[in-house]
């Protein structure tokens, strides 16, 4: 980006995020970002959307000020309308009770694969990554938006290792592979907004973020880019959605 | 004599094998299972764990985690400890630090999500001195599920074409005999011993836990044995009077220990939040240097103080008095 | 229009057959999960269901039955419903007896130990007319549960060996590939609709109960819809107080009815206990003459009063005051 | 019995039963006498006695004059330990939580096999009977303990139909089934104590109640008995044991 930001990358980010809520969804999601831009959404434009943490937690309000360091922490039950066991909430993944899936990515690949458990060759690894914890169960079982930075390591070719399944190989792999339902349905990054192929199930730029060309955007990813016929530009965050986050995230444990 | 009672049911299977039912059915029986109180001192509750067995551990990341009990383990020297947790936050540094543990399954291994990568597990883990086995979360839940149930597998639908089931073949794909369809059967795990720590629960073992449950239940009903930290221990009475509060039975379980603040420096829900300071040095310190800074952890936190309560006085009466008042205020509209 | 609605989920297979996955997530992917508000009367209710659906019971014998429920679609004139419950009480002999429901898969069919057989469960099962499947307890418990997990079997270790297995080839015998042993996998039970009677939820459906759960919560995750019945509907500020006290989730539920002593005359925990005198006096009508009684019985407490107020004044304000201090005496020490 | 008893044929069981439990047992009972007879060996000597009830109960002291009409019922929950899911409560059975299996019987026969669900042919049955209920569940998976009314009729050669399986065909074929653990431990009738030949897995008379002889048995008895080398005479109820069940059940619900 080439003016001074008013925002920063998380801050684009978590709003575009939010944005792709719709009220009265049921949404499981990851700890950071998508915590935060569900919260978001929640006092934005969906004061009804139910939001599901992986330590057992059903429609919970988080408070401002208040982020929890995991989605395992009691602050996750604020409000709550349920508490239960963690294997429960993730088998209302498996069962179908979940409009979509929001968590982050360390590694993403052109056909949504996730990569957080490996760098390099997994039997002898130059990095040891914290692993999957749900987000092997949330890929695999419901529709996916997935929010990370936007890094050309980060946006390659083929993952290392797939530790979150996104499309696989393309086509129709990913049901060959066992998972008929579910898949991802956007990517969202301080660059730009991706959605997938409905059948190559490539992934390809929908829109781009304020002030970021197509060029800039190739620049900063490790394989071709497809763009969508009908790329368009994304409004920017707009002040009552900035102001908004900051009160959610005071301490920018999120958003710095 | 409990130390031999234990090693006798040490098992020393690889991980991922699943037990026969006359093997699990033989250690059930073989345990006082009878209504009887079982309150102990930390110190005889960790010769309940001999070195090489397999440890489930209860609570999830920085919550309910059996930290007191952990502790204990890694002051009585324990060995080759094999975990399984759902999801390992600074526990697991500790246990592969000191070398109680050499390996972990869970589906998640850092500090928290706060903090980046954990250099002690990475230093552990890609010099090859520890092993971690990756399941999913839902994967590790099913495991115990099945565990508890006394059957050798569930079906799942996950895991299915990642990386993470072609690197565990202890879990099989399988074609529905009813659908046709492609599952996952994951086997049945079934602990040694599992260390679960509870607000909770009488002398007998019949536990009451708050807010999030996590897998607890299933790995109290899958483990060949059960120690309980609690933050209280109860009367039978008051345990009787709200009997559908009881999460686990007395008889699942072989000993009871209380533990105030025995989660300590993660949280025990509606008791106390996370000590978020005394987390962050430890983090700063081990990552700066997962080996010497380790090291002066474990000297100063662990082998040092006398007593838990002297290690709670080192975290201070500041920072868990503020815990304490950030805990309790989840129950507050 | 909610009789169309629900006229296109309905499935027609024959019992004991798994429903794809497809099917499965397609059926729940078409309902409102959205968080609304979902109260409608108990008529209302009884049009969610239609003739020939699969239904599933709440409850177990005679406690939190959902009785009202049950009446109503009595009243409204349904026709080849194909019931499951895990045991079956009175509930049973009413939806035989009036033709509502011809076809019964359970563990335990009868009015109650005391009364030795249901004379109307004979009839209708001898004669032919209907269709009694029998389950073990635990069998129907882990359809139930495979059909709220999203799988399409559970395995079991009991059934093999009995004549109830050899009566049941939907359930499959199988050898572990993990231990050699024999197990039965039991399939998935996935109902069109179920009912369920609570203490308590609001009026999204977030549903709180006390005291014993029997298979309400696995019931309620895989039934393809759910009609809650409801002592009372409270707030949903009342529900996000004691959120780890909610055991179904609102999405889970697709309509709630608030009824006051909505399982009578059977009982319904620290509520009320089973009104035994109304109960005597049906069994023994029913029995004397599973026809002509049940006919009677049908027409004088079922179709003739004009509201279930109006029922619940034939019982009469002696018994039911009667069974609620029996019922809250439940909490005394 | 000669003489004019002093207690009913349901008293006897029902004390004779409560003498098998032992204190600190983990008990699995049905309703009926077998609810009667752990509440009653609670009162006399197993104060530590845990009784499971099939509605989801550990550990509960039923209330004298408030027996409860089910297993599922409210009344079962008095002063329990745990109230959990019913399908929960049978698979601590499956796990191997409990000692004792204790149930009433319809029909048993020379291998312990108990028939609950049908007189006559199965397919074209003369009687439809209540069927299992958790009593399949219960004789696959533990020891059990029979308490049952002792008539030609209930005592046969083979059941028309296994409900809930003993061993089946003798020797080792409930272990063949699929059935390795568990198995006939005790019948108790107002007649008899009965174990099973550890080889043959038969029934056998371990002892005769009080005024019965072997005649009198194997005339109410179906198939040729077999008699334990050293057969005794029970003890006949005393009057602490007669009077504390009538203090439990003084509407005599189960011991009439």
């Amino acid at each position: 980006m080439i003016e001074a930001p008013k925002y920063t990358a998380s801050e684009i980010i978590t709003v575009l995020s939010a944005r792709q809520l719709k009220d009265g969804q049921i949404v499981f999601a990851g700890i950071g970002t998508p915590l935060l831009a569900a919260t978001l959404a929640q006092r934005l434009h969906c004061p009804g959307l139910t939001i599901l943490f992986e330590g057992g937690v059903i429609g919970a309000f988080v408070e401002p000020g208040k982020l929890p360091p995991s989605t395992n922490d009691q602050r996750c039950t604020k409000r709550a309308n349920m508490v239960l066991g963690s294997a429960d909430v993730l088998l209302l993944l498996q069962r179908g009770y979940v409009d979509v899936g929001f968590m982050g990515g360390a590694q993403i690949d052109r056909y949504g694969n996730l990569n957080s458990s490996y760098i390099g060759d997994p039997a002898k690894p130059k990095t040891r990554l914290p692993g999957t914890g749900g987000g092997n169960d949330i890929a695999s079982l419901t529709n996916m938006i997935v929010a990370m930075k936007h890094e050309k390591r980060r946006f390659v070719e083929k993952v290392d290792f797939i530790t979150s399944p996104g499309f696989i190989r393309g086509n129709n792999t990913r049901a060959e592979s066992g998972l008929p339902e579910g898949g991802m349905f956007r990517v969202i990054t301080e660059l730009a907004v991706f959605s997938f192929d409905d059948n190559s199930r490539e992934m390809k730029v929908l829109a781009l973020n304020p002030g970021v060309t197509k060029e800039n955007l190739q620049d900063n990813t490790g394989f071709d880019l497809v763009f969508d016929k009908n790329v368009t530009v994304t409004e920017p965050p707009s002040n009552q959605e900035l102001t908004t986050l900051r009160v959610l995230d005071p301490d920018r444990l999120f958003i710095a | 004599m409990m130390q031999t009672s234990a090693n006798k049911e040490r098992m020393n299977v690889e991980p991922g094998t699943v037990q026969s039912y006359e093997e699990l059915r033989g250690r059930l029986a073989r345990r006082d299972r009878s209504l009887r109180e079982k309150v102990v001192t930390l110190e005889q509750a960790a010769s309940f764990v001999s070195d090489g067995m397999s440890v489930g551990i209860g609570g999830s990341t920085m919550s309910r985690t059996p930290m007191a009990l952990i502790w204990q383990l890694i002051r009585a020297g324990k060995k080759d400890l094999s975990c399984s947790r759902c999801i390992v936050s600074t526990d697991g540094d500790l246990l592969f630090g000191s070398g109680a543990a050499n390996h972990i399954e869970t589906s998640w291994f850092a500090q928290g999500i706060l903090w980046g990568l954990s250099k002690v597990m990475r230093h552990n883990v890609e010099s090859g001195a520890c092993r971690y086995d990756e399941w999913s979360h839902m994967a590790m839940g099913m495991r115990y599920r099945a565990g508890g149930m006394g059957v050798p597998f569930l079906p799942i639908r996950s895991m299915l074409g990642s990386g993470v089931a072609k690197q565990r073949p202890e879990a099989k794909e399988f074609d529905c005999p009813f659908t046709g369809e492609k599952l996952l059967l994951v086997p049945a795990l079934n602990p040694d011993v599992a260390l679960i720590h509870v607000q909770r629960c009488d002398a007998y073992g019949n536990a009451q836990i708050d807010g999030l449950q996590f897998m607890d239940i299933d790995l109290a009903m899958a483990a060949n044995r059960v120690i309980l930290t609690t933050e209280r221990i109860v009367s039978n009475d008051q345990i009787r009077r709200a009997p559908d509060q009881t999460k686990i039975p007395f008889f699942c379980v072989d000993a009871v220990v209380e533990v105030p603040y025995g989660s300590a420096p993660h949280e025990c829900f509606g008791v106390y939040e996370p000590m978020m300071q005394h987390l962050e040095m430890y983090v700063a310190q081990v990552n700066g240097d997962p080996i010497a800074g380790m090291k002066k952890y474990l000297d100063d936190y662990v082998y040092g103080p006398k007593s838990w309560t002297e290690f709670l006085s080192m975290i201070g009466v500041g920072e868990i008095v503020a815990a304490s008042r950030r805990g309790r205020s989840i129950f507050d509209d």
